[in-house]
């Protein structure tokens, strides 16, 4: 509490600063292989040598990754809408959610590509079969916990159960649903790299994957530190949007 | 009991039958040794794993071997025993699919999972063939899908080894008489196939370990060769997954087309030709820039084989 | 107990022998249910300020659930204009302890949401709009948030926000307004403020209306009758016609008479208490 | 909210026997051949088949994932009160978290193969990573978003800081910590199965990658099924501790 | 304005010309911080019972906090006791409107916190846990709460907890009990009582209390002396003394005498939220 705000804006990059730091201390201390660990000097070695393939193929993978987000966002949307304005549905769809979350998306996607071919539709697809979860339940739990008066208000003026829902519930929901951007987004991405790396020839997964073949592991760290990057700038640009389009519920104090 | 840590190139199949005999009958026991013996999914991660010294030794290809040594010079892997004289390495496609020689997948789809030995090759093969490469579409394909794919028509052809792709195809519903094994042994590529590779540090701290297990292998490729369907019970008995028939057939195969050539029934098991392998690096050079290109005695040992009478077919 | 002159004269809100059981018809049978509250009766006039005051928990806030439809007795009746509660009383206004202003929308338009679902406004909103907002206007003003339209909700202390609150129950014009403990989170000087504007609009509208509080002053200063009710389950134990004339000041608080009605009623909720 | 309590309790497996009625008579209308997708009738054959592999599997799944988030629950609560207790180590940590979670863990897994061997310790270390995250980010939610008024409380009796943490941030933040198990459990289980199917003999990540291999595609989706019942399970399993450990924050409704 | 009396006699807390600003120095100098009190002069003599009212957000708050050492004034002095305040004093007792219990602690426990800090209290604790447990359940007796000790904060009404609140700023036995608004949440009845339990505990033990809260009655009723602020940036604006004897009787705010001082003090609030 007694940090300035000014070394508070800057933490992160200090931070980011020293873990690389140590990171290429540590390899050279203790003389480590390059194909073990790469230092962070050959990483941006080859990063700096294979930039075009580095930016094109996230290019690829960022569009991949956006269309399968877009899907979720409008399908979870719905479903989470569908679900949480009924206690029946939630119940029933809440565990089979829980099950579907808990297997592992590699394991689905062959399966994907059998059925829809090599290219950006599986990517596409297991991007947006991952991401797709964590809408529907930010969704439904927002319109499940309405306050109660909330609703009296309109009940009393005999408002239908569709005035309700168009008047308060999706409103109230919205935060929520913005709220899951940040974490859908995150796991889309993490859903089109595996599918890439899994059938297809564009996109950083397949970069990586590539790079291995090829005993270029300074490339496979090059790519892991693009995906962590755009990873990042994902994940602000959502809480940025969150920020613009629900600055309501954090100014009112509602929704913590 | 000195412990070593093996690595596979494949999953418990046919081909590793010789290794799973050792380890059951016990004679890497009786030569002193303590052996794990773990499973990969392909020939080129066993490379990465004996080199970081996390595995003692190794079993895959040895034209990756070659290219892994060029990369990086400061750990000079070797390998020390050649199992597949002739690799397994070949196009696999469907006559109804329009292939059944190599300039016939010009305009065609290739599907080939970037980890693959045999895709690591397809540049030699594309040369040697006269293969204009650029008509040819590859596809990216992971190791599940990649038969999938070809039974289903998705692509026209795949890269990889001619008893796993073979096999797999027939258990995907494609019939036999449609299969076309384009073995690039068999179409000008020629180089040598997987080997046991061993990590340098610690051949030279434990010289009789490495020779104790070559011997220990070396009698039970020979029971293998010899009576493939007591081998592959091993298999069965270590995958219960596995259905026996199909690792016999694919067992059967390996033997035939890539352990028992005309030269290891020449010269025996495990050994080379340096000639040959030195051939074999100038082809690997058509398609790969060496930084400093290594000669053959550079990675392969010969001096841990076991004597030339034990490695003698029968 | 029978119901008040007031009321006698012209019964707008009556409830007979009421009994309300949470947890529905199961839980009462199976004895599960809370007992809210239990032989109820009661009856407001057309026009009339009453104020309901008891323990806490005694079943104030069922009483006007029960009288605008947003609950349904499991016995005696409950009539409002005349009319069987079958359904939510479209003819109501409410305004409860939290304000409950739709935080995303602007004063203005927390105000137009009651004409965005009652009928024959919603009908007529969208042509009639700015005569819809212009009295949307009007109505901010009687209350001195003129130019607070545009504002959030948290933009607007807590009394602004009672008062938005008030508006948004009053901007469809309902024969009867109902409050529940509107001014509970208030503090003292903005909470007798708030007096003064119900005590005018009352008065100028002849608005029925039904005030739940806690705070004995704040109902005799209000009210022209006042229910005391007894702890769960809820019964009317006393009814106090309150004679003050109209229209009051605030400054009659501190008046001997004032007090002594404020005394009498203390000690009737000491009573109820036991 | 009219559907009687009955209803609901039972909706989850009316839901799910209906999932996979409609499941089998899709595959029969349209004739799906099994290894594109085996109706339930088949993959149930497969279950009591394999019955054995499956069961020995799942356990070993079951240790592994258990072992991992072990580690990452102890790791994860230390690291996250260190955090959550400083504002500047929040604000340098927080983004470089949020770019290891999304690199996606398939491609570390390799890395940890190379370090560690094939086995028992790379699935582990991958169940450790994936789960870590969300109980740090809670945990140190939990004791940033600590009212002022309750560490006032302790201020004005002249507590030091590190009472504060004992008496206030640690029982504080332990609801955020119990709720982010049933997410974490989750995880760490997506996470052993993930680093079993690239590098183990042995798990429902391997068995599944081994029927693959012998397109027994049926065994596939039994062992999908077998992974999501576990998850299921797990997931209750943490729901019930949180309930008991830290109920009081349900019943005093603070949390939410 | 001059000290009191009571507070001539033997000071006890004495903020001399002091001003604050929320958001540090820096913002002090960017000029971007809130002045929330400005030149403010009080002084509270030992054993007094002191009220402080004013319109919302004058400061009230933020003169409790310097007092207890949670906040340091930009400029001006704080004392207490005698000794200048720069760090939290730890003779002081708090509550505030909400009772702050610690939800995963019995009441027993809430009541014990301030034993685990507070030497020499902490040092003893685990040698005479039973001494200590006899004392906290005598102080929860004192304030009706005998035998719920061992049931957890949301198994009490709001004004249980209050009780609790009490208590605990109370179980260390500080010499200056400072109260922000405790009543504000409850009703009206509880409120009474609540103050009852006040009266005797000052009455019994001699305690210097700070009260603020925005109930003239309530200050009234309990307190020596009023303070008046200003709208911020706070200042004193006037300083009543209320010359009722005691003890008081809660009958005594139906008096003539008591409404003319709530009167009074109404017209200075008024005044002072201009
Ligand atoms: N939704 C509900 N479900 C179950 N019981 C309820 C519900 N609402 C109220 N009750 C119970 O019914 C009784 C009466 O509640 P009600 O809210 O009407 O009291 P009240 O007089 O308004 O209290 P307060 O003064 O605290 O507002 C209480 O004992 C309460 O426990
Ligand atoms: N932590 C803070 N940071 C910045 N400004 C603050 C802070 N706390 C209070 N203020 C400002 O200081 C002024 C005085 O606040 P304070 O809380 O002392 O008022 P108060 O008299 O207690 O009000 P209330 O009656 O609402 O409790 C207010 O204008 C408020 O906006
Ligand atoms: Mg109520
Ligand atoms: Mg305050």
């Amino acid at each position: 509490m007694t940090a300035t705000p000014v070394l508070i804006r800057f933490a992160p990059w200090i931070f980011t600063v020293g873990l690389f730091v140590i990171w290429e201390a540590v390899c050279r201390l203790f003389a480590i292989p390059p194909f073990f660990l790469p230092p962070p000097s050959l990483v941006f070695g080859a990063m700096v040598q294979f930039w075009r393939p580095l930016v094109d193929n996230s290019l690829v993978t960022l569009v991949t990754t956006l269309i399968g987000f877009l899907l979720a966002v409008g399908f979870g949307l719905l479903l989470g809408l569908a679900i949480g304005a009924s206690r029946t549905v939630y119940a029933g769809v809440y565990p089979l959610m829980i099950g579907f979350n808990a297997i592992p998306k590699v394991a689905v996607v062959p399966i994907l590509v059998l059925w829809f071919g090599i290219g950006a539709v599986p990517a596409v697809l297991t991007a947006f079969l991952i991401s797709f979860f964590p809408i529907v339940v930010n969704v439904a739990t927002g319109l499940a916990t309405i306050e109660p008066e909330l609703e009296d208000v309109l009940k009393a003026l005999g408002a239908s159960k569709l005035d309700i829902m168009r008047k308060v519930g999706i409103p109230r929901a919205l935060p929520y649903f913005f709220g899951s951007l940040k974490i859908a987004i995150t796991l889309a991405f993490v859903g089109s790299v595996i599918s890439e790396s899994v059938a297809s020839n564009r996109g950083i997964g397949n970069l990586m994957l590539q790079a291995q073949a090829l005993f270029q592991v300074p490339l496979v760290f090059a790519g892991l530190i693009a995906l962590a990057v755009e990873g990042i700038v994902m994940y602000a640009a959502m809480a940025w949007l969150e920020k613009r389009t629900t600055g309501w519920a954090q100014r009112s104090g509602f929704g913590t | 009991q000195t412990p070593v840590k093996f690595s596979l190139d494949w999953k418990y199949e046919g081909p590793a039958a010789p290794f799973l005999i050792a380890l059951d009958k016990g004679y890497f026991k009786d030569a002193g040794l303590d052996v794990t013996i773990d499973t990969a999914g392909g020939s080129l991660e066993p490379i990465n794993r004996v080199a970081s010294g996390t595995y003692d030794m190794g079993f895959g290809d040895i034209n990756s071997l070659i290219k892994f040594v060029d990369a990086n010079p400061t750990v000079p892997l070797k390998a020390v025993y050649m199992v597949y004289n002739k690799p397994a390495f070949s196009i696999v496609g469907r006559k109804s699919l329009g292939i059944t020689a190599p300039k016939d997948l010009e305009g065609k789809k290739l599907g080939a999972p970037a980890p693959d030995g045999a895709w690591a090759q397809w540049k030699i093969f594309a040369a040697a063939n006269g293969i204009d490469s650029t008509k040819v579409t590859v596809e990216n394909v992971g190791f599940p899908v990649r038969e999938p794919m070809l039974a289903a028509g998705d692509v026209d052809a795949i890269t990889g080894f001619s008893f796993s792709s073979f096999i797999n195809l027939k258990a995907n519903g494609v019939p036999a008489d449609d299969i076309t094994v384009l073995l690039m042994a068999d179409h000008g590529v020629d180089l040598y196939g997987n080997a046991i590779f061993v990590n340098p540090a610690f051949a030279e701290k434990n010289p009789e370990a490495v020779k104790g297990f070559l011997a220990a292998f070396n009698k039970a490729l020979k029971e293998t060769v010899a009576d493939p369907a007591a081998a592959v019970e091993h298999v069965t008995a270590a995958n219960p997954l596995v259905a026996k028939n199909v690792e016999l057939e694919r067992l059967q195969m390996a033997v035939d087309q890539n352990i028992l050539t005309d030269e290891v029934k020449a010269n025996g098991f495990g050994a080379i030709d340096s000639a040959r392998l030195g051939a074999a690096i100038d082809q690997i050079g058509l398609t790969y820039e060496f930084k400093a290109k290594p000669a053959a005695e550079a990675v392969f040992d010969p001096s841990f084989l076991p004597s030339a009478d034990d490695r003698k077919v029968m | 107990m029978s119901a008040g002159q007031g009321a006698a004269a012209d019964p707008f809100v009556r409830l007979e022998g009421v009994s309300h059981v949470y947890g529905g018809a199961a839980a009462l049978k199976a004895g599960t249910g809370t007992l809210a509250v239990d032989g109820l009766d009661i009856t407001i006039g057309r026009g009339e300020f009453a104020a309901v005051v008891g323990p806490s928990g005694c079943g104030k806030s069922t009483l006007m659930k029960l009288a605008t439809g947003l609950q349904f007795p499991v016995g005696g009746t409950v009539s409002v204009a005349g009319e069987p509660v079958t359904k939510p009383v479209k003819i109501a206004g409410m305004a409860f302890q939290a304000p409950n202003l739709l935080p995303w929308r602007t004063t203005l338009d927390n105000l137009m949401l009651p004409l965005e679902v009652v009928e024959p406004h919603r009908r007529r909103l969208r042509w009639n709009k700015a005569e819809y907002v212009d009295r949307a206007e009007r109505l901010l003003a009687s209350v001195g948030l003129a130019g607070f339209g545009d504002k959030f909700p948290w933009q607007l202390s807590g009394g602004m926000q009672m008062r938005a609150a008030l508006c948004r129950a009053l901007i469809h014009e309902p024969q009867l307004l109902m409050l529940d403990e509107p001014f509970g989170a208030l503090d003292a000087f903005t909470r007798e403020e708030l007096w003064c504007v119900i005590r005018d609009l009352h008065q100028r509208t002849g608005i029925t209306v039904v005030l739940v509080t806690h705070d004995l002053r704040e109902a005799v200063f209000l009210a022209d009758r006042i229910f005391v009710m007894s702890a769960r389950p809820g019964r009317i134990l006393v009814e106090r016609t309150v004679g003050i004339a109209r229209p009051r000041d605030l400054e009659i608080t501190y008046t001997a008479g004032f007090q002594e009605i404020v005394h009498e009623l203390r000690g009737h909720i000491v009573e109820a208490r036991r």
